[in-house]
């Protein structure tokens, strides 16, 4: 019944992404749903590190940074196809997560989140301050993705803005699917375990510091993807994709959906990407509701947007 | 139907120097062009968005701003990141779009959608070396930001510098929120031979390194970039200690003192009374540079129509508009149009700007 | 040689020797107690052998294998689990999946397989899930099985401990009072429940205060003061011994007497 | 003294308290026991204010307590030693007993905690050590001082005896006995059924959420049904 | 040499800075576990207020206690009306709160002060103070006393008052903090006056040397943050030694390694002690038996 329970979300998020299009009356509406998505990526990633595993991390928007690097940098010097460049890409990002990870995992709670951090800002600094490889904080262009000229050469013409969201949807679901997987493993499960309690964890066999390390290179992994989509659908990337706020947000997106369901991940992405947009409305007043809705948020759905209502609904069914 | 202009700016962040007084500017010029009954007889409908210096966002707005607003024109990109950003999507929709930020790379090449008005980094390096130069000076000491604008200046003076026989003997840097530099002070005064130092950047790194010099006691010329060139900045650093900075800026700076002869004394003084009347705060050169894109899009209009193309093409056609930044001539070789000469070397006396050319 | 067997272990805090110089062994199916006045360093006993903490002195063997400095993981996956007195539950989870934890090493395959849900994956999951309701009926909370365990009243969680530490198949059991907060008839089903493991083979190390049942279920016995052994035997020659009844039992056991009139 | 009439409580929609009544007079030592899970540590923590009441009323003293914030009842003199124990593990041994005289600041504060001392000699040893590190019986005993620190007129306690060695155990209902001589109103819950009901001159049983059974404790003892079901004899 | 006591001059100054904003974190942290993102708003706001009413006429001292208690108020409004709603939520829930409202205050400043920089002057004037060949402003003196004075009073409070232990109290265990009689709603809410007031008077006494914006909160929260760690979390010792050590650091980096990688550098020597103390410099590891 928990199976079904997971291609029942798949589903419905599938459905939803399908059909929303029905819906957009502009090329806009593409492209923001493509960056909620993009988003979803990202954060779900996240919420295999925070929400199954219970570790922090302030620095996530490093790996993006990686990836969207990758996508520029292959490119342009090794003569690296796009889409190989994400999967270098990533590949980098796991090495690197698997590097780092080994000894800052070790730490706990904010100790952990200034060692998270300090790694991202130490990627982005690199990326700022590397200027001749990298533009320094202006930023450097970046090669679009093949694919869409190769669909056009079958017959299927796509705008950007669409190709951008159909790519980056299939990137979400298969994203949400593996994460969903993980959810009801006996790895996610040992991740939860350990979110609990250590010792317990230790005691049954697990072991932590690997299982932790697991979950620190999957959630990089998806950064660095996300990263990559980011700058490939950009064609243009700057050192701010890296930066702490960028890490900031990727974990309040976690934490305002429900830091502990994917689809949760995915309800926040979606709000905090369509906020600003919404909130343009409100001009100079923007920032002002934005910290507002986000505290509001938190106080009556606690546990997240997702897990909160989700709770609600069921305290009244019964 | 009313003209649809659109605008993405950093009204807040990291770049809210720049976005804030453009913002400002662009609005309160649209008012007073749509009070005067418009452009030719249609209203100016400003569609503006805050990017908050995020080239994500930026480019988000710009798509919103071609696909869903349906803009004939954009002005924005306050840094050189989001205008990257907004450019190609201006391209791709083919909107002519006027970026407010300073990096060559954005006309250089020349991309058939996109202009600029303030002069490139590039420009404000040669018009401070040529200044040393006839100073006599050849060894100098930098000291620069590690934003956007310190580090393109920093890459576009050091790429120039040979060029004015200028050797560079110490190159420091410093972060955007910093709050001492003395440390990098001190090792550019322990540097042999350094005749003079030059600042690269804006916001308050300038003001601080410019106490920071005066704190140290180092007695060398100073110049700071045109990302300082505003009254603040004198104000920040206090007068004492910006006795003698010298800096490119534009005629916006010293509109007071300009000789009446100066063509741009009447645009100058317009701008500069209308902004610090409306806004009760000084106007800026950044301000200058919205200035100048929002008259120079609307002249297109005025002759082109508010067709897209039509405005593209009488944009590249304009020729000697005189701005508060300098007098601009484009051609399809030149999105920028201007030349150095649109620089004024100033110097700061007794707590005001002074003209030395 | 013995299953487990413990010589000269010993750690200190600060200035405190917490537990000196303890040895003793276990067989399988043995049930060895330690019993001992508070402070006198059983938990840290159990600390040290199921390594969490990394004893100063002295060895733990398993199996003649010297496992002193092995993680809990690894002696965890050789058949040594433990229950905690400071309970240790994960109560985020269901009271199921709290016990379907414990088949960690029987369940977990290769990451890949659970990343993709391979139907290796699946299955050992499913078959995890079957065992641990099983389980679950063993110690009396399977009608709890759907609900979060930190929902559990205290008594309800000591059993739920039990239930994860079994889930593991161990060969050496250490339960740190695992009678805590249960009353004379609990404490009786726990009672039962610990005499089958002994009897399926399992060697059991058992921590509690409630002498009725340490002296009833008992193969031996390890009394400790202030981190030493003072004395050990069979239950009636410690229940006699004067430096146990002086440090530890009182002079007269009178609940048990007024109990049995 | 304290008074429960038709108390309910729930966590979330989940009602384990099905309306108890319940009287504790003054000078007395009345214990309530029940299998696990009953409700009976919810119903102390209903008392002093940490979980919340849907429905009924507490009286203490002659004033009614029902929704006066957990802080403020042991100003009215009801102490708890909470399930669990509860202590503060990262303040010392001693920061734990003088937080528990929280209220007061007279000459009187380092007299309790002498006596303290006195009764858990061991605490006296550890002072100056984080309460994290003791053992299990030792932040057992640390929750029970602690509780008296507050100089209570009436004193919840919830499982003292729990991991405590027989010693200290026969000790513990001592010193239950001392606090009546002292005019301290005791309410016990305890799973070692016969101890309590011992020294107890009431009792009540609980079965989920309800209380089915009440009496003087001898006659509890005596109660078969009892005996089998709590007693285990 | 004189140019290594400059560079520790230098250090000593910003790392006070960064002291006077970790000590801030102290209390909030203290007292609920929560790390109080919005702390650099209230340096911000000491800062902007006392900018603002000292432009309107007001004598400086007058305008900076003014500003000091404005920010308290602030600070208790933001654990009233946003932190206790959400008593009882995730801790990092709560951490989204702060950085809610660190959004919500920088927006709201921009509205009622502007986007501009300021300053005021300096307290005891700009001539510089010579000490063998490196030079001082007085102002950097007026910062390092603070963050001395701030230390000391907080170690107090901490240490030898039973108010103080009974902030530690509510953040160990909010429950048995109750059960004693803490008031913990009003320790929350002096522990948000206080870290606002903390966090104020370091705005006052570091705007005429780093210049105040509606949004220097952020990067001052962010190394102060760092610092903290670094000193170890919830310890005044560790908040001081920390600000100052990170400061040194990056002083002595910028004078004599590359002043482009010195937040680099720092923040790889906070990596290096934290791996081998775990708990930063004077962080008490927290003993949980099992
Ligand atoms: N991590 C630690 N830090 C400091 N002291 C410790 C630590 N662990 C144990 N101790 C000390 O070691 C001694 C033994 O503690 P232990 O928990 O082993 O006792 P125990 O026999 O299990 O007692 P109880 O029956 O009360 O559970 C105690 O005095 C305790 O304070
Ligand atoms: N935090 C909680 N959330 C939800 N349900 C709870 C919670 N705590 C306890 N319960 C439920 O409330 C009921 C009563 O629990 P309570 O802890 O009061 O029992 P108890 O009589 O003290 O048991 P024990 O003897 O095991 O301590 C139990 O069914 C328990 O599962
Ligand atoms: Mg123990
Ligand atoms: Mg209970």
């Amino acid at each position: 019944m928990k199976l079904s329970s997971k291609w029942m979300q798949l589903a419905a998020l599938a459905v939803l992404v399908a059909v929303l299009p029905l819906f957009f009356p502009s090329g806009y509406y593409y492209r923001v749903g493509a960056l909620i998505f993009v988003n979803g990526l990202a954060v779900t990633g996240l919420v295999i590190l925070i929400g199954y595993a219970g570790q922090i991390s302030l620095g996530h928007a490093g790996f993006a940074g990686i990836g969207g690097y990758a996508c520029a940098l292959a490119p342009a010097h090794l003569g690296l196809p796009p889409s190989l460049s994400i999967l270098l890409g990533a590949v980098i990002s796991a090495l690197l997560a698997m590097l780092i990870g080994k000894p800052i995992l070790r730490l706990r709670g904010y100790y952990l989140a200034v060692a998270t951090l300090g790694f991202g800002i130490l990627v982005s600094m690199v990326l700022t301050n590397e200027r001749a490889l990298t533009g320094g904080p202006d930023g450097m262009a970046v090669q679009g993705l093949a694919l869409r000229k190769i669909l056009r050469g079958w017959g299927w013409k796509l705008t950007s803005g669409e190709f951008w969201y159909i790519l980056s949807a299939l990137a979400m679901l298969v994203g949400v699917w593996i994460a969903l997987n993980l959810f009801q493993s006996a790895t996610g499960r040992a991740m939860r375990a350990l979110h609990g309690s250590e010792v317990a964890a230790r005691t049954v066999g697990i072991d932590v510091a690997r299982l932790k390390l697991q979950a620190f290179v999957i959630s990089a992994v998806y950064a660095s993807v996300a990263g990559s989509l980011l700058a490939l659908q950009n064609q243009f990337v700057t050192p701010d994709i890296a930066g702490f706020m960028h890490s900031i947000e990727m974990v309040t997106m976690a934490v305002l959906g429900g830091v502990g369901s994917v689809l949760g991940a995915v309800t926040g992405s979606a709000i905090l990407t369509l906020l600003p947009q919404v909130l343009t409305v409100f001009a100079e007043y923007e920032q002002l509701v934005l910290g507002l809705v986000m505290i509001l948020v938190m106080i009556f759905l606690p546990r997240g947007l997702l897990p909160s209502i989700a709770a609600k609904l069921k305290g009244r069914g019964e | 139907a009313d003209i649809k202009l659109g605008a993405s700016l950093s009204a807040s962040g990291p770049a809210a120097f720049l976005g804030d007084p453009e913002a400002k500017t662009i609005e309160m010029m649209v008012d007073q062009i749509n009070e005067a009954g418009g452009i030719n007889g249609e209203k100016i409908d400003l569609v503006l968005y805050d990017d908050g210096g995020d080239p994500n966002k930026a480019r988000t707005f710009a798509t919103r701003l071609v696909e869903d607003d349906e803009v004939v024109a954009i002005i924005g990109g306050s840094t050189t990141g989001t205008t990257m950003s907004i450019l190609s999507v201006a391209e791709d929709a083919e909107v002519p779009f006027i970026s407010l930020a300073g990096a060559i790379q954005i006309i250089d090449p020349v991309r058939r959608w996109v202009f600029k008005t303030p002069h490139t980094d590039r420009m404000a390096c040669e018009k401070i070396f040529s200044d040393m130069q006839q100073k006599g000076i050849t060894k100098i000491g930098m000291i620069s930001g590690t934003d956007g604008f310190g580090a393109s200046m920093q890459a576009q003076c050091k790429d120039v510098a040979p060029k004015y026989a200028i050797e560079i003997l110490a190159d420091e840097t410093y972060g955007p929120q910093d709050a001492d530099m003395t440390p990098q002070l001190t090792k550019i005064r322990n540097t042999d031979g350094v005749q003079a130092i030059l600042n690269p950047g804006f916001g308050q790194g300038p003001a601080i390194v410019t106490r920071n010099k005066a704190q140290l006691g180092i007695d060398l010329p100073l110049y700071e970039s045109h990302g300082v060139a505003s009254d603040g900045f004198i104000k920040l650093a206090g007068a004492a200690a910006a006795e003698g900075v010298r800096l490119p800026g534009t005629a916006l700076l010293v509109a007071a003192i300009l000789p009446d002869s100066d063509p741009q004394k009447p645009v100058v003084t317009a701008y500069k009374a209308a902004y610090e009347a409306k806004y009760g705060e000084t106007v800026s050169t950044f301000g200058g540079y919205a200035h100048d894109a929002v008259d120079l899009m609307t002249n297109a209009m005025k002759t082109g129509g508010s067709d897209p193309a039509a405005i593209r093409d009488a944009l590249e056609a304009t020729q000697g508009y005189v701005g508060t930044t300098g007098i601009y001539s484009f051609s399809p070789e030149d999105h920028l149009g201007l030349d150095l000469s649109a620089f004024k070397m100033l110097e700061i006396r007794d707590g005001g700007w002074t003209l030395i050319d | 040689m013995s299953l487990l067997e413990v010589s000269g272990l010993g750690i200190g805090f600060g200035g405190l020797r917490a537990v000196d110089n303890v040895g003793f062994s276990a067989q399988p199916g043995e049930i060895v107690s330690i019993i001992g006045p508070n402070g006198a360093g059983k938990t840290t006993l159990f600390n040290m052998i199921s390594g969490v903490y990394l004893p100063d002195s002295g060895h733990v063997r398993l199996d003649g294998k010297d496992v002193t400095a092995a993680e809990p993981h690894r002696l965890a996956r050789m058949g040594l689990t433990r229950t905690f007195q400071n309970l240790q539950i994960f109560q985020e989870m269901t009271v199921l999946e709290n016990v379907i934890v414990g088949f960690h090493q029987s369940e977990s395959g290769s990451l890949i397989a659970d990343l993709l849900a391979l139907p290796a994956a699946r299955r050992r999951a499913q078959a995890a899930r079957a065992q641990a309701q099983e389980l679950l009926k063993r110690v009396r909370l399977d009608k709890a099985a759907e609900e979060l365990a930190g929902n559990l009243s205290y008594g309800a969680l000591k059993r739920l401990e039990i239930a994860r530490a079994l889930a593991m198949q161990p060969r050496v059991l250490l339960l740190d009072e695992p009678a805590a907060g249960c009353n004379a008839v609990e404490t009786e089903e726990i009672d039962h429940l610990i005499a089958e493991l002994a009897k399926s083979g399992i060697a059991i190390l058992l921590v509690e205060h409630d002498m009725k049942m340490v002296m009833r279920i008992s193969n031996h016995i390890v009394v400790l003061d202030h981190g030493e052994k003072i004395a050990e035997g069979s239950p009636e020659s410690v229940s006699k011994n004067p430096a146990v009844i002086a440090a530890y039992l009182g002079a007269g056991d009178e609940e048990s007497v007024d109990a049995d009139s | 003294m304290l008074t429960v009439e038709g108390l309910r409580s729930a966590y979330g929609r989940i009602e384990v308290l099905h309306g108890v009544d319940l009287e504790v007079r003054s000078g007395e030592i009345v214990t309530v026991v029940g299998a696990n899970g009953a409700g009976k540590t919810t119903l102390l923590h209903c008392l002093s204010g940490t979980q919340p009441v849907s429905a009924g009323r507490i009286h203490f003293r002659g004033d009614e307590l029902t929704t006066v914030p957990a802080y403020r009842r042991l100003r009215r003199g009801l102490a708890q030693s909470p399930e669990g124990r509860q202590i503060f593990t990262n303040l010392s041994v001693e920061e734990n007993l003088r937080l528990g005289a929280f209220l007061f600041t007279d000459e009187r504060v380092e007299r309790d905690m002498q006596d303290a001392f006195a009764m858990f000699p061991i605490l006296r040893e550890k002072r100056n050590l984080v309460a994290g590190g003791l053992s299990g019986g030792q932040q057992q005993m640390l929750a029970i001082a602690r509780a008296l620190m507050g100089r209570p007129h009436c004193l919840l306690l919830d499982e003292p005896s729990m991991g405590l060695a027989p010693l200290i155990v026969a000790q513990i209902f001592e010193v239950v006995e001392s606090l009546r001589a002292r005019d301290v109103t005791i309410l016990l819950v305890e799973q070692n059924a016969y101890g309590a009901l011992k020294i107890a001159d009431r009792g009540y049983v609980m079965e989920t959420g309800q209380i089915t059974m009440t009496g003087p404790a001898a006659e509890l003892i005596a109660d078969p049904r009892i005996r089998e079901a709590y007693l285990g004899i | 040499m004189d140019a290594l006591l400059q560079f520790m001059l230098s250090g000593v100054t910003v790392g006070a800075v960064y002291a006077l904003v970790a000590l801030g974190f102290t209390i909030i942290y203290n007292a609920s576990d929560v790390v109080n993102f919005a702390q650099g708003e209230f340096v911000m706001l000491g800062g902007m207020i006392t900018v603002f009413t000292y432009q309107a006429g007001l004598p400086l001292p007058l305008a900076a206690v003014l500003a000091i208690a404005i920010t308290s108020l602030v600070g208790v409004a933001l654990n009233k009306l946003a932190l206790e709603p959400a008593r009882g939520a995730p801790v990092v829930s709560l951490i989204i709160i702060t950085i809610g409202a660190s959004i919500f205050i920088r927006g709201a400043a921009q509205l009622i002060f502007d986007k501009q920089l300021h300053r005021f002057p300096s307290f005891s004037g700009d001539a510089p103070i010579h000490i063998f060949g490196a030079t001082l402003v007085p102002q950097s003196l007026w910062v390092i006393g603070g963050a001395v004075l701030v230390f000391i009073a907080l170690w107090l409070f901490f240490t030898k008052t039973l108010t103080g232990k009974a902030v530690l109290a509510t953040a160990n265990n909010r429950l048995a903090a109750q059960l004693v009689g803490i008031n913990t709603g009003w320790v929350m809410t002096l522990s948000f006056a206080l870290s606002a007031a903390i966090g104020a008077l370091a705005g006052v006494l570091v705007t005429p040397i780093t210049l105040v914006g509606y949004d220097v909160g952020v990067g001052l929260a962010l190394k102060g943050f760092a610092a903290a760690m670094l000193g170890g979390m919830g310890n005044p010792k560790g908040a001081l030694v920390g600000g100052i050590s990170l400061g040194l650091l990056e002083a002595l980096t910028a004078g004599y390694l590359s002043s482009q990688y010195k937040d680099a550098v720092a923040f790889i020597v906070i990596l290096a002690v934290l791996f081998v103390m775990p708990q930063g410099l004077f962080g008490k590891s927290t003993t949980e038996r099992v």
